[in-house]
């Protein structure tokens, strides 16, 4: 078994870069794809004739612990996608002609062997053309083996790893969207880096962290990525998932005389840090929270404080397509969406629509042109580079009404950071 | 005599059908079966010790989390065989102290305390990797197919199952079974009651252990919250109780059509899972008390009896 | 330092005490082990969101209403799911098995129930969470509003069920089910009556929580174990030790969190209470029916 | 002849309330001896000190010379004290001859296979439940449920049998049936502690009786005499007075 281990794993390792993405583990199959690929047009059409719909699929967690992150990223953009595509009458083939989306989604229950299952049956019983992922960074881990062997895209959003270059290797027809958590720190430890620079802040920093995977990789990322910068961490703690009550963190993180303060938390983290901040007076000049301080219900956590706030994530606020987007959003959906990875959701679909409209059904080909297209979304040009969303804006600071991208720094969209945040009133 | 034999040869005939499943399952089956091997083993080595011995626990995930923890922290460093061996070292230890907690604890407090433990394995994972080890988050890479995987929990609950029949066989069987009648009755019978339970529970929980070890390739990406979901607990709890906790065949018996019945739930209505899963558990708790299987013979005595007036 | 972290504990400890104060009530009198007493307090705390968002409703006006809610809802589960299965069983370990997989039922669903009304997101909003020096420590408001609420009604509780006439009928349900009508009580009608209360208390638990803790509609089971900790460490259906258990948690946990590693600050609460039910299953501060 | 049964400076105490103060008292092999006095006076206690469903506070319960005190019940039932309970105690789910079979198999021989069966179906017959092995306990009338008891305790072949107001609740010719049943059994060599509060009962089958009150003992000698003993009497008028 082991043996066979180290056979898988060979090809993979000989191939890199590019090549890698032509020829497969499977070559004789691969091959054999690429070769109809050509052909594949006049094949689609005439399978197009006598559909009357395109079966898209998806699991995700509507009940259980990840609901809430699913319920906020994932699903009101698969919902408000599958609205736009049929209003338009249909998802668009090579001939002009158009399907409209057939939709079977499943409750993963936020159990993973049900996420596997479900994936296994939409694509042996349920057939469908296209699958769209889970949410989180364990559920598309968990099944892009299985997409891999059913041959589906995997259009892996809202899954953070800084083992996403191997991932996409690994798993040829597999996109990685968010980045990793060394992106992420590198960013901040630069916007953090540049106000030191310029005077703005001590060479402290306070930094709390959520004990999993999420927080984990951000702030072992981090560690290295601020002391490279010359920072000093004054305060660094790791608490645990659940914990509800942050007045003795906060408190400690205050006495510690950093100038700016990290926390990579999850929204229940984020709320409670933020609120107990403003009531202890916490005022560092930096203030930066994981998932959640992008969400728009933020600023009625905060009071309608939430100006010069940081976090993960951020979006281009001054772009045309992303104010649309937020408008629509919050017309079809009843709440504006989150400014880090909803507008990466609703691009990836976007992107899929677009290479669908470009080659058809086929799924071999429209995994090879999402790797090797280039596409209008409401992010403006996507282009992935080794399977891989890289243009990204790793963090966002509040400004007015809108969460903005801040880094990278000069960066397409972005804005230069308001340090010192404003005090809590 | 003959009776055995063609028991046996039934069984026997059974499994072969079952191990066969792959040739003429899809993907899609197959990782229904899996899914239902796994649950026949929790429920099944749940009700080995629950069963006669009353103590409701929800401490199954912790066993069936240490099992896929365990792999995932050894899959790349020791052999498969070896990883089970470690995974099942350490479920039986954990066992250990929680069958002794048994001696101590009854009813609620059992309960409670077997979900704060689940809860604390998985406090004190999370603390051990994010302070010592400084990763959160393994990957298993084995290369496992759903079939392979199918096939080894297969044998799994085919073993669970054995050893539920021969220990009802044994002395063991029978010292459990008064245990279950009456505590007071069978210590003054002479039955060792710590000795007797503990045992039990760390076979059971064995059991578990590996059911968790031997699914978690299927899962690729593992981390504590993920493994250590106590929805598993809850689910084990309840099929084996749909089924009839005191009976062999009970537990399995309860987990086919509740799976059946999921599988449905979450393609039909996924939005309101939740609300089915509870009113389930009322359903059950106040239609069928004793488990389907004790339901049905009771009603087939009636129907003799009416028969035979 | 140690002021502060006191403090802090103690603030956290009565948020504890409040969750638990509803569960030690319908456990200890009505003997049911109530699963689904965190999403009591979840819906509650929805409760509380709504009117305040959207009808410009104080929390401490929800407080006046939601505990009457509360009240008649858990009047009504008792009723119609509870009472038939106290009426069947035929021990006290029958009835515990029933009640918690019934009340288990529930907990799935009134959490589908949410799911479906409120949706997954997670929900908070801001009230009184402005700060108040106490001994040169700096609190939220709405915290020591809870906190001085959850005292105010343990120690009511505990008064009336110590001292008045309607409480000794309480406690000698509690005491002995089996006996208690010999002298007259109707153990049915106080045991619904605790239920009730502890409805009642489980709802303004909820509503003053959710003036600074983010919750969501799946999130119910957090109280419910904590509640369950603090019930059991304090002693069955003794309100006085929920209380001062609940507050001991509290300090503890902030001490672990200050002085040692946040991280462990969770696992030190299963751990202690692993411990306390180990040691004294009674409780530290013993039951009511010992 | 050396004692079978030898309780020395027994006493159990709960949170200071003494429930059984220092008694002292030895069994011959082959002996019956009632245990008599008033309710409260901590029978049943020193029943269960005896076997081990409570441990002794202090004081030695010694079987054959070997100190069984404080050890665990099924230890001292495989040391060969068997008992029944004053509220009949039967194994609801198990048929009686299962029932039966239990002590069979854990008990001091701990008998293995077939031999099993052939010891519970023995002692089922010597207490006339012979005919009715296949039955469940539950469908037993009150006095059979209580023989079944008994053939429980016997199958566990013990070298003392206690004996827990076995004869209470019976009818009277149920009771001349029990007691014959008793005087049987003794004459096989058992021997046997007897808690009884039926007077007929304990003179004709107890030659020799202890009596405690308020966990103290406070007579030991043959039955006539101890009756006659004016601590007994006041003991037990004692009691009817409260009553």
């Amino acid at each position: 078994m082991l043996l066979a281990r180290e056979q898988e794993s060979e090809p993979f390792q000989k191939l890199g870069g590019q090549e890698m993405l032509k020829f497969t583990r499977r070559n004789a199959i691969a091959g054999l794809a690429a070769l109809t690929a050509a052909t594949s047009f006049s094949v689609v059409s005439s399978v197009a004739d006598d559909r009357s719909s395109i079966k898209i699929g998806y699991a995700v967690s509507k009940s259980g612990g990840n609901a809430t992150g699913a319920g906020i990223t994932t699903i009101p953009n698969y919902e408000l996608w599958v609205k736009d595509v049929n209003a338009a009458g249909g998802l668009e083939l090579p001939d002009g002609s158009r399907l409209p989306l057939e939709v079977i989604e499943y409750d993963d229950r936020s159990q993973t062997e049900e996420v596997v299952r479900a994936i296994q049956r939409l694509g042996a019983k349920d057939k469908v053309d296209f699958i769209l992922p889970p949410w989180g960074t364990g559920f598309n881990l968990a099944v892009a083996p299985l997409m891999d062997k059913f041959g589906y895209p995997h259009l892996a959003v809202t899954a953070v790893t800084d083992k996403a270059p191997e991932f996409a290797k690994r798993w040829n027809k597999s996109f990685w969207f968010l980045g990793g958590g060394v992106d992420y720190a590198e960013a901040l430890s630069e916007v953090l880096s540049a106000a030191q620079e310029e005077g703005q802040i001590n060479n402290k920093v306070a930094m709390i962290s959520v004990a999993d995977g999420f927080g984990i990789d951000l702030v072992n990322a981090a560690r290295p990525a601020l002391e490279d910068k010359g920072f000093d961490l004054a305060y660094d703690v790791t608490y645990p998932l659940g914990t509800s009550d942050f007045a003795a963190i906060v408190n400690d993180a205050k006495n510690s005389g950093a100038d700016s303060f990290i926390a990579f938390s999850y929204p229940p983290g984020t709320f409670g840090v933020t609120k107990q901040a403003q009531v202890a007076g916490y005022n560092p000049k930096v203030f930066y929270t994981g998932v959640g301080g992008a969400f728009p219900v933020f600023k009625k956590i905060s009071g309608g404080q939430q100006e010069g706030v940081m976090g993960i994530g951020g979006v281009q606020s001054d772009s045309k397509a992303i104010q649309a987007y937020f408008a629509h959003h919050t017309e079809e959906i009843g709440n504006p969406p989150d400014s880090w990875a909803s507008a990466v959701t609703y691009s990836s679909l976007q992107m899929l629509q677009e290479a669908i409209r470009r080659v058809g059904l086929d799924r071999d080909a429209v995994a090879k042109e999402l790797s090797t297209g280039e596409f209008d979304t409401i992010m403006g040009k996507v282009k992935l580079e080794d399977n891989q969303l890289r243009t990204l804006w790793w963090a966002g600071q509040w400004q007015g009404d809108n969460f903005s991208a801040i880094a990278p720094a000069g960066g397409t969209g972005t804005v230069a950071p308001v340090i010192p945040k404003p005090a809590w009133k | 005599m003959t009776r055995t034999v063609l028991f046996a040869i039934a069984i026997l005939a059974g499994l072969a059908i079952l191990a066969l499943a792959p040739a003429f399952l899809g993907e899609y089956g197959l990782g229904f079966m899996v899914s239902l091997m796994s649950y026949v083993t929790l429920a099944t080595a749940w009700a080995m010790f629950s069963g006669p011995t009353r103590y409701i626990s929800l401490a199954t995930v912790a066993f069936f989390g240490i099992g896929a923890y365990t792999v995932a922290v050894f899959n790349e460093t020791l052999p498969y065989p070896f990883v089970l061996i470690v995974a099942i070292s350490i479920g039986a230890l954990l066992a250990t102290f929680v069958g002794f907690a048994t001696l101590r604890l009854a009813g609620v407090y059992f309960v409670i305390f077997s979900f704060g433990l689940a809860e604390l394995v998985r406090q004190l994972i999370t603390w051990f990797e994010v302070n010592i080890t400084g990763t959160l988050g393994r990957y298993i890479f084995l290369p496992f197919e759903t079939r392979h995987i199918y096939w080894q929990l297969l044998a799994l609950a085919a073993v669970t199952i054995g050893i539920g029949f021969w220990i009802r066989q044994t002395r063991l069987g029978l010292a459990l079974k008064v245990i279950g009648d009456d505590e007071l009755v069978a210590a003054h019978s002479g039955i060792a009651l710590a000795r007797t339970k503990v045992l039990l529970f760390v076979l059971s929980a064995s059991l578990m252990t590996l059911a968790g070890a031997i699914q978690s390739p299927r899962w690729v990406y593992i981390e504590p919250a993920i493994v250590f979901n106590p929805t598993i607990s809850f689910l084990t709890v309840i099929m084996a109780l749909l089924g009839g906790a005191t009976r062999l065949w009970g537990p399995a018996l309860g987990v086919i059509p509740l799976m059946i019945l999921f599988e449905w739930l979450s393609a039909s209505f996924p939005d309101h899972f939740s609300i089915f899963l509870g009113a389930m558990f009322i359903l059950i708790v106040f239609l069928l008390p004793k488990g389907v299987l004790s339901a049905v013979e009771t009603r087939l005595a009636r129907l003799k009896r009416e028969a035979n007036a | 330092m140690l002021i502060s972290t006191l403090m802090f504990g103690l603030v956290l400890g009565g948020t504890y005490a409040l969750v638990a104060l509803g569960l030690s009530m319908q456990y200890g009198i009505s003997r049911i082990m109530n699963l689904a007493h965190g999403e009591f307090m979840i819906a509650a705390a929805f409760c509380a969101y709504v009117l305040f968002d959207f009808a410009g409703l104080s929390p401490l006006v929800t407080l006046l209403i939601a505990p009457l809610i509360g009240f008649g809802l858990s009047w009504l589960i008792y009723t119609v799911m509870m009472h038939p299965l106290v009426k069947r069983a035929a021990n006290r370990g029958q009835l515990e098995a029933d009640s918690i997989l019934a009340t288990f039922g529930l907990l799935f669903i009134l959490q589908g129930i949410m799911l479906v009304v409120f949706g997954s997101d997670f929900t908070s909003y801001s009230y009184l969470n402005i700060p108040i020096d106490i001994f040169g420590v700096t609190i939220a408001v709405s915290r020591v509003v809870a906190f001085g609420l959850s005292l105010f009604l343990g120690l009511v509780l505990y008064v009336l069920i110590t001292r008045s006439r309607w409480g000794a009928t309480l406690r000698a349900v509690a005491l002995s089910p089996a006996s208690a009508p010999l002298v007259g009580i109707q153990v049915d009608k106080v045991a619904r009556q605790a239920f009730a209360i502890g409805g009642a208390l489980a709802a303004s638990g909820g509503v003053l929580v959710s003036m600074f803790v983010t919750f969501s509609a799946t999130g119910g089971v957090v109280f419910t174990m904590k509640a369950l900790i603090v019930v059991i460490m304090g002693g069955v259906g003794n309100l006085l030790g929920a209380l001062i258990a609940g507050l001991a948690l509290g300090v503890i946990e902030t001490f672990v969190t200050s002085y040692f590693d946040p991280g462990l600050s969770l696992a030190s609460t299963y751990l202690l209470f692993i411990i306390v039910l180990l040691w004294r299953p009674q409780g530290l501060f013993g039951s009511v029916r010992s | 002849m050396t004692a079978l049964l030898k309780l020395a400076d027994v006493s159990k105490r709960f949170d200071g309330l003494v429930a059984v103060n220092q008694m002292k008292f030895d069994i011959k092999k082959g002996e019956i001896v009632g245990l008599l006095g008033p309710n409260g006076s901590g029978k049943t206690t020193l029943i269960n000190l005896i076997s081990g469903a409570l441990s002794p506070s202090q004081g030695s319960i010694c079987i054959n010379g070997k100190n069984i005190a404080g050890k665990r019940a099924d230890q001292i039932a495989r040391a060969g004290v068997a008992r029944t309970f004053q509220l009949v105690r039967i194994l609801p789910s198990m048929t009686v001859l299962e029932n039966a079979r239990v002590p069979a198999a854990f008990g001091a021989k701990a008998h293995r296979g077939s031999e099993i069966d052939r010891i519970a179906l023995t002692h089922l017959k010597k207490v006339g439940l012979g005919d009715k092995a296949d039955m469940m306990p539950g469908e037993l009338t009150y006095i059979d449920q209580k023989r079944l008891e008994l053939a429980r305790a016997l199958a566990a072949e013990p070298e003392v049998l206690l004996l827990d107001e076995w004869l209470a609740g019976l009818n009277p010719s149920e009771l001349q049936d029990g007691i014959a049943l008793i005087k049987e059994l003794q004459s096989t060599g058992l021997t046997i502690l007897l808690v009884e509060h039926i007077m007929e009962a304990v003179r004709a089958l107890c030659p020799r009786c202890v009596v405690m009150n308020a966990g103290t003992l406070i007579a030991d000698g043959p039955t006539n005499e101890v009756l006659a003993n004016p601590d007994v009497v006041a003991a037990y008028l004692g009691d009817e007075y409260d009553a």
